[in-house]
């Protein structure tokens, strides 16, 4: 009991501090790559710090949402983040839910921070909320297919069983093709989800390319601080799926100290690869334009599709 | 039925129905309206005399008082109303008919046809002594109606109204030996109330249309 | 009882006699209420006696089975109401000075010589003789269609003549037909025509001889009861006759008209069997029911389409009747009881509407639940009751000849949904445009003294409508079970 | 208020082992007034009930706004009799009357959908409502004729088990007219058009009886028919039909929700979704039943029933907060709304219980619900046949894309009408709702939430309505973890615990508060004005509800064939200022134009046609008896 409280605790922890390492190296990288020193891959903590020291403005058409959607945002993510295997395969409480629950937690988020943008009354706000709405409802059918393609390997859509049995390769019938498919539409997905380039650029700063800038535009302080975590959090959590339903090896299967620890580093190896391959994508694409998403997307949403055949195609 | 040969007998009627018969067809062919309404008297004139013979024949006696009625109502009250109202009318002749007289000569032929192939399987339940007569009834109601439908005016539909009634009857007397004296009582009654009526209604169209062109009559329609 | 049904016969023909001599409206209402009461009890008696089973006769000419019984009830209670109704209506017309005195007499005099005939049609024991009566009827409904002198109800009424007299020398000939097949067993006399007699020897009766005569008979009787395609007198007569009158036609004549086929199907059926009648009046029922559908949607004027109404329910009756089997009877006997209920209440709202606005144009009436609640809400009822909605009696019978067509020709079943679903829909179209929205102004005033009547014709039609549709009383019950027996089948009830 | 009543029956009829029977014979031949009260009957009167109470007390308040103008009595009589008459339906056990109840119920219903008869629109939704329904009775008459003709009798009890069993041809027959005739009162896809004129025509305590309660009689009859009647036995393809209906339903459902800016025409849309999504639980558990995989036929149909009262909790919530906005602002224009957060903080509190219930969102009960439609589909994989098992993941995906979509569908009600600014003076003048409309929704909030956290009270109940029609109980297997979990397929496959979820939600919010405070010490808040780029802000500057849902008309355009008709006129000066431009945009009605528009000209055009068969003319009517009488005469012959 304790010891799987302290489990559920410093998987938290662990993905609150990781999580703005991961913006900064992406950070790194592009600047790298675009032949810049670039700041240090510690500067979002630096950020992250400073914004909660300041004090806030708040817009006088707002109401009580307004201010509360910081912490409930943070508290979903975290609580999707709890559900998620990170360097132990069999999280204690993987009962409370599944992965559509910790999809439907993200929306949950996503769903305040769209009322949020609205609840200031400027137009920025409205447009950034209706623009993550509708990028929200393109991913959504491409996200869930490709869980299903890799649910249908374990015959479960709970991720622990699905990492488990993966990492062990113990009763789970799979095959590389449907995998490959689903991966790479679970890729897509993280990008549009977490609001990166070609679907949205968060290093913008001009308004009308805005998606997700545009939304939490009137934050500022503390609360944009807590958002500003929570999507680092998301992202990470996005990154941590990747790596381990698709490649778990290496992940603790027991509750063994000294596997959980050589866990926690493969982990932060494979999040870090994947952070550098999206710096690298962010620094060789430009951004769509928002209709054009749709055909990025739909791409997921067929190459899911093909998966969920695939899978089945072989199995005959 | 004592003195005459129950074949000549029969034959005699059937002369009668088949003149019935005749006058039928008299008035399709005729244009002018007194001269429908004339011909309509004779052909009841020769209705009440089959109706008479038939009594005779059969000895069925109040099959006369039928005829006797036929005689007053049909041969005289009835012309005399149908007579007063065409004299308020300012025409006296059909000019122009749905159907013209030849095609509706021929039509009425196949009427004809038509009657005696309809009830050839019942003739044979007929009295030997008026055999035919059932068909020719059929015939001369059929023909009535289509009389009705061929006209315009409203007096010569009326007229081929009664042509119908003058063959029901030839079908009730002739056909069935008469029904019950009550009932031809009734039928002769409402015949009598019809015609009154149906006169009471030419006068009114007369005066509300000036005219008892009955296909003019087209404000109610859908 | 014999005593009751003479005075059931002779009320109306003495109150319409008298009515000529009767000075004032007052003493006329007097009389014509108190005439409306002898009728009631008159029709009480004989229908509870019969009821208990008993077959009553007087001499050879009037005798009331179970049949003529259930005719009584529905003339005698609607005759009633009708009464109620017309004192009220003639009266503000009087009022008006739009009728006359001496005209508003003869009105009430025609229309008890009509329920006289119509009364008298039901209970005579004698094929001729009810063809008398009906004729009887056709003669005085012909003056009263045509009583408002307009060029419209002229014209009505010259159709209604011509077409009902033929349809009506059609029947007698049929009639003949029958005495002509019926003679050679029964001999040349006043037996051969009796409705016992025939029920008696219908089975050695000829065959051939007896389906022409059916077709004759169903032909002529049918133009009387505005069965397609001889219909077509019927919405002008509706149209242009005094409301009352209108109300009488569409609840009684219609019945009337479908009693006397009824009374010739149930012997040619003894004689030749069902399957010869039924598909006929399935065709011919089913015809009428598209046409009227159809052309209720194309109607202006809405006593026209209450009229086209009718057409329709006389065709469902008919489909009843064509499927046959105990519960197709026993719907369609349903369906012509609370038929004769709900169009009656139908046109008394419509009468009264046409009393407040002056016009009988759809698109001109609106708002009436708001402006004349009592007048609007029954027509709404009325309306619903006839689109076969519960819980009115029309959805049961509808539902129950449904039932047993599909039990024998399923297709029959689903066309007359259809077109029972078409039906509702167009009918419910002109009625809901006029009974809501906002009323229009033009509103002309009635006395209360009118009020009072046409009130009272209209809520005991209401309740009669209500409860007839939910429950039917033990009397009723004992009616529709020999009438059933007459067509060869038994319906069990509950 | 009987129908306070009405939850102890309900909960009694759960509780209760065999089922309660009362029949009284009528006196009218094939009619019984019979009542049978069983597990299923019994879920029905329970989701009426407790929906009939919370409205009705929310009706206290609400008549208030028909004072004057209509008579309450009428309307209060009315509104009686619908709740009567959709407890008689779920509990009739006689086909004969079921339909009398049935009819009566559209009837009622629609004399209140046309309350207020005076608008011309109310009169058209009245009269279209009151046609479809009747016509889909007609499809309901078909169907229970063929189990009449097989069973000799109209009782349910007859029904269940006809004296020689249906020929499968005949099955179909009743499968294909009950889903049309039922589908129709449901308002599924392409029946449904008749649903967003007639909900948001009624009064709106009213609207929320119909879309919450009325339509689930619809799927109490399938339910009753397909499972109970027909004994559960079926080709897959019925399943797949239904599922497929649903999954359609529920996309165009929410997609067409989305361009309604009527709050109330957009959630009647909600109901044509939402009812997609309990078909597509259902269909799936009839695929499965089909395949003989009991419990997860079981679980599909758990699934839908489940749904079913969460959608009547918060579809009724939702349509009595509409109501509060209506009584509040006298519009239903979204537009026209915002920023009543501030002046109706109770109502705005609700319809967000209810907008996250709807949307899905954990722990809401509509989240239970959808996972367990989605576990259902999901668990397909388990079916031998390759086709089927190939759609289901797509149904799920359709259900997925169906799920944000009404996520983004009240993200902008209730963004729009509750946040931001006034967009009107009617917004501005909006007063707080009386108390006895705030208790009736409190009330629904409640249940709503008490659904979402304790589905280990609920699961067992609806499983005690499912166990008898399947043959299973799944009600032990799917509570885990001492019953704080739901888990479809034993140990090892998925689960959630909405409770546990909740439960670390609640947690973590002040956690992070703490976090915050810790690191950041005190708060310190300053006002001011939104930025504006510099000017300052109007409502008018606003983003609108059209401007919100524009990407996704964009994107789904195939489906929305959207109108748009822009027309400016600029300054005489110049050709670049505009003196007043005006902008107006469309979606194209697709079912109406291409599906019931013909129907009804074609109508028209023959009755056009026939008039010449009534021309008046008399010879032409004698003509027509004549060659009647010839034709009869040479058939008779």
């Amino acid at each position: 009991m304790i010891e799987s409280a302290l489990i559920i605790l410093s998987q938290a922890v662990a993905a609150l501090l990781v999580s703005p390492f991961i913006v900064g190296l992406i950070r790194k990288v592009k600047a790298r790559l675009q032949c810049r020193r670039g700041a240090g891959v510690l500067q979002p903590y630096y950020d992250l710090l400073k914004l909660f020291r300041k004090d806030v403005v708040v817009s006088t058409n707002t109401s009580w949402i307004f201010t509360a959607t910081p912490y409930i945002l943070f508290a979903s993510t975290l609580t999707a983040s709890l559900l998620v295997p990170i360097f132990l395969s069999k999280v204690p409480i993987n009962f409370a839910g599944d992965v559509i629950a910790v999809v439907y937690l993200l929306a949950l988020g996503t769903f305040f921070l769209i009322l949020a943008g609205l609840d200031a009354g400027s137009a920025f706000g409205g447009m950034g909320s209706s623009r993550e709405a509708i990028v929200a409802s393109l991913t959504e059918p491409a996200m869930i297919l490709s869980i299903f393609a890799v649910g249908l390997t374990a015959g479960s859509t709970n991720l622990s069983t699905i990492v488990h049995k993966t990492a062990l390769l113990q009763d789970i019938v799979t095959d590389p093709p449907p995998h490959l498919m689903a991966f790479v539409a679970l890729f897509i997905v993280t990008l549009a989800e977490t609001g990166r380039v070609p679907v949205d650029n968060p290093a913008t700063h001009l308004e009308l390319t805005m998606i997700h800038e545009a939304m939490v535009l009137e934050y500022s302080g503390r609360y944009l601080a807590l958002v500003e975590w929570a999507s680092a959090l998301k992202l990470l959590l996005f990154l941590t799926l990747l790596s381990n339903i698709f490649a778990p090896w290496g992940i603790a299967t027991e509750a063994e100290p000294s596997w959980m620890a050589l866990g926690v580093l493969v982990w932060l190896a494979k999040v870090s690869g994947l952070a550098v391959v999206i710096g690298v994508i962010e620094s060789m694409f430009a951004k769509l334009r928002l209709f054009r998403v749709t055909d990025l997307l739909g791409v997921a949403f067929i190459l899911s599709l093909l998966a969920v055949v695939f899978f089945y195609i072989l199995r005959v | 039925m004592g003195a005459i040969h129950p074949d000549i007998a029969s034959q005699m009627v059937d002369l009668c129905a088949a003149l019935l018969l005749l006058t039928c067809f008299a008035i399709i062919a005729q244009r002018r309206l007194s001269a429908c309404v004339d011909l309509f008297a004779l052909q009841s004139a020769f209705l009440a005399v089959t109706a008479a013979l038939v009594a005779f024949l059969t000895g069925i006696h109040h099959i006369y008082i039928a005829a006797l009625l036929t005689v007053i109502i049909k041969v005289i009250v009835i012309p005399r109303i149908l007579k007063k109202v065409i004299e308020r009318l300012n025409v006296t002749r059909e000019l122009v008919l749905n159907v013209n007289i030849p095609p509706s000569l021929l039509i009425c032929g196949a009427l004809v046809i038509l009657a005696f192939y309809i009830t050839q399987p019942i003739i044979s339940l007929g009295f030997l002594l008026t055999k035919d007569s059932l068909a020719i009834a059929l015939a001369i109601v059929l023909i009535g109606f289509f009389t009705m439908i061929a006209r315009k005016k409203a007096v010569t539909q009326v007229v081929g109204f009664l042509v119908m009634e003058n063959g029901l009857f030839l079908g009730a007397t002739a056909a069935a030996y008469g029904m019950p004296l009550i009932v031809e009582l009734g039928v002769f009654f409402d015949v009598l109330v019809a015609g009154l009526i149906i006169g009471i209604f030419t006068h009114r169209l007369q005066d509300t249309f000036d005219s008892v062109d009955t296909s003019k009559l087209t404000e109610l329609k859908e | 009882m014999g005593l009751a049904l003479i005075v059931l016969i002779a009320a109306p023909l003495v109150a319409g006699l008298s009515s000529l001599g009767v000075r004032t409206r007052r003493s006329m209402e007097g009389l014509q209420c108190a005439h409306a009461v002898v009728l009631l009890a008159a029709m009480s008696v004989v229908v509870m006696n019969v009821a208990e089973g008993s077959v009553i006769t007087v001499g050879i000419l009037l005798r009331a089975d179970a049949l003529s019984a259930f005719m009584d009830l529905m003339l005698a209670f609607v005759g009633a109401t009708g009464l109620l109704y017309a004192l009220g209506y003639m009266g503000e017309e009087v009022i008006r000075g739009h009728v006359l005195h001496r005209r508003y007499k003869r009105f009430f005099c025609l229309f008890n010589l009509y329920l006289f005939a119509m009364l008298l049609a039901a209970n005579v024991d004698n094929i001729a003789m009810m063809w008398i009566a009906i004729e009887g009827s056709t003669l005085s409904a012909a003056l009263l269609i045509g009583f408002e002198k307009t060029k419209a109800a002229l014209e009505a009424g010259w159709k209604y003549i011509i077409l009902s007299f033929v349809g009506i020398a059609l029947a007698l000939f049929g009639t003949v037909l029958v005495y002509y097949a019926s003679e050679h067993v029964l001999g040349v006399s006043m037996e051969a025509l009796r409705w016992e007699e025939l029920y008696r020897v219908a089975s050695d009766l000829n065959p051939t001889a007896l389906k022409l005569a059916f077709v004759f008979v169903l032909i002529g009787y049918g133009t009387k009861a505005g069965v397609a395609p001889m219909h077509t007198w019927l919405p002008d007569a509706h149209g242009e006759a005094p409301t009352p009158v209108s109300a009488m036609l569409s609840g009684l004549m219609l019945n009337l008209a479908l009693y006397a086929v009824l009374r010739f199907k149930s012997i040619v059926d003894r004689t030749v069997g069902v399957d010869f009648t039924g598909p006929i009046l399935l065709v011919l029922g089913l015809l009428s029911i598209t046409i009227a559908a159809i052309f209720l949607l194309v109607q202006r004027d809405y006593k026209r389409l209450f009229a086209y109404s009718s057409i329709e329910h006389v065709g469902i009756a008919l489909v009843g009747f064509g499927v046959g089997g105990p519960i197709g009877i026993f719907g369609g006997l349903f369906h012509m009881l609370n038929h004769a209920l709900a169009k009656s209440t139908a046109f008394y709202a419509a009468g009264m509407v046409l009393l407040r606005r002056g016009h009988k144009a759809i698109e001109r009436v609106t708002g009436l639940v708001r402006q004349m609640p009592l007048v609007g809400g029954s027509m709404m009822l009325a309306t619903l009751a006839l689109a076969g909605m519960p819980p009115f009696g029309l959805f049961v019978s509808e539902v129950l000849i449904a039932t047993e067509a599909y039990g024998q020709r399923p297709w029959v079943a689903y066309v007359f949904l259809c077109l029972l679903a078409v039906a509702f829909a167009t009918l419910l179209y002109q009625v809901s445009r006029m009974a809501m929205g906002e009323p229009v102004e033009e509103d002309i005033p009635v006395t209360d003294r009118t009020r009072r009547f046409t009130t009272s014709a209209l809520v005991a039609n209401l309740a009669a409508m209500g409860y007839a549709g939910t429950h039917m009383p033990g009397f009723l019950r004992d009616l529709f079970i020999p009438m059933t027996r007459f067509f060869g089948v038994i319906v069990e009830i509950p | 208020m009987g129908a306070v009543g009405g939850v102890v029956v309900g909960a009694m009829g759960l509780a209760a082992e065999s089922p309660y029977v009362f029949s009284l014979p009528s006196t009218l031949p094939l009619l019984r007034y019979a009542i049978r009260l069983d597990p299923l009957s019994a879920f029905f009167v329970l989701v009426i009930s407790l929906v009939g109470v919370a409205v009705s007390v929310f009706a206290l308040g609400y008549v208030r706004e028909f004072y004057g103008r209509h008579s309450i009595g009428a309307l209060g009589a009315l509104y009686n009799a619908f709740l009567l008459s959709m407890t008689l339906v779920v509990l009739a056990d006689d086909g004969f009357f079921f339909l009398v109840v049935w009819e009566i119920m559209s009837l009622v219903s629609y004399f209140l959908v046309v309350t207020e008869h005076e608008k011309a629109e109310v009169r058209y939704a009245g009269f279209f409502y009151l046609i479809m329904t009747h016509v889909g009775t007609a499809f309901v008459i078909v169907a229970y004729l063929v189990f009449y003709q097989q069973a000799g009798s109209f009782s349910f009890e007859a029904f269940r088990n006809p004296s020689e069993p249906l020929p499968q041809g005949l099955r179909s027959v009743v499968f294909v007219a009950s889903l049309i005739g039922f589908g129709t009162k449901a308002g599924i896809v392409p029946l449904h058009v008749w649903l967003p004129y007639a909900h948001p025509a009624a009064p709106s305590h009213v609207s929320a009886l119909m879309s919450g309660v009325m339509i689930k009689t619809a799927i109490y009859g399938m339910v009753r028919v397909y499972f109970d009647f027909l004994g559960g036995e079926f080709p897959w393809w019925w399943g797949f039909v239904i599922l497929t209906v649903g999954a359609v339903s529920a996309l165009l459902g929410v997609m067409y929700a989305l361009m309604e800016h009527d709050l109330k025409s957009l959630l009647a849309y909600h109901s044509v979704e939402n009812i997609g999504i309990i078909l597509m639980g259902i269909g799936a558990g009839m695929i499965f039943q089909s395949y003989g995989l009991t419990q997860l036929a079981a679980l599909g149909l758990l699934a839908g029933l489940y749904h079913t009262i969460n959608h009547a909790m918060f579809k009724g919530l939702l349509f009595l907060g509409a109501g509060s906005l209506l009584y509040a602002t006298h519009t239903r224009n979204m537009e026209e709304y915002g920023g009543l957060i501030r002046k109706m903080p109770w109502t705005a509190f609700f319809f967000l219980v209810g907008a996250v219930s709807i949307a899905a969102l954990p722990p809401s009960n509509g989240f239970v619900s959808e996972w367990l439609t989605f576990q259902s589909l999901f668990l397909s994989f388990q079916i031998p046949d390759l086709l089927v098992k190939m759609m289901l993941p797509i149904g799920a995906a359709m259900l997925a894309l169906t799920g944000v979509l009404a996520l983004a569908c009240f993200a902008k009600a209730f963004g729009i009408s509750f946040l931001a600014m006034p967009r009107s003076a009617h917004a501005r003048n909006a007063r707080e709702v009386p108390p006895a409309m705030r208790v009736g929704m409190a009330g629904l909030a409640i249940i709503c939430v008490l659904l979402g956290v304790a589905p280990m009270v609920v699961v067992p109940a609806i499983d005690r309505v499912t166990a008898p029609l399947i043959g299973v109980s799944i009600a032990d297997k799917v509570l885990a973890e001492g019953g704080l979990a739901l888990m479809p397929m034993g140990v090892g496959s998925a689960s959630i615990s909405t409770s546990v979820l909740g439960i670390l939600l609640t947690l973590l919010v002040p956690v992070a508060w703490l976090m915050a405070v810790v690191i950041g010490g005190k708060l310190r808040k300053r006002f001011y004005r939104t930025w504006g780029c510099g000017i300052t802000l109007k409502p008018r500057m606003e983003y609108t509800a059209t401007g919100f849902a524009q990407p996704i008309k964009q994107v789904f355009s195939t489906i929305y064939r959207p109108t748009v008709k822009l027309e400016t006129d600029l300054l005489e000066e110049s050709r670049y200022f505009a003196k007043r431009m005006h902008f107006e945009t469309h979606i194209e009605p697709v079912f109406q134009k291409y599906l019931y528009d013909p129907v009804v000209r074609s109508l028209n055009a023959v009755a056009d046609r026939l008039r010449v068969v009534q021309t008046g003319s008399l010879q032409l009517y004698l003509s027509y008896i004549f060659v009647t009488l010839l034709i009869l005469l040479l058939w008779v012959r």
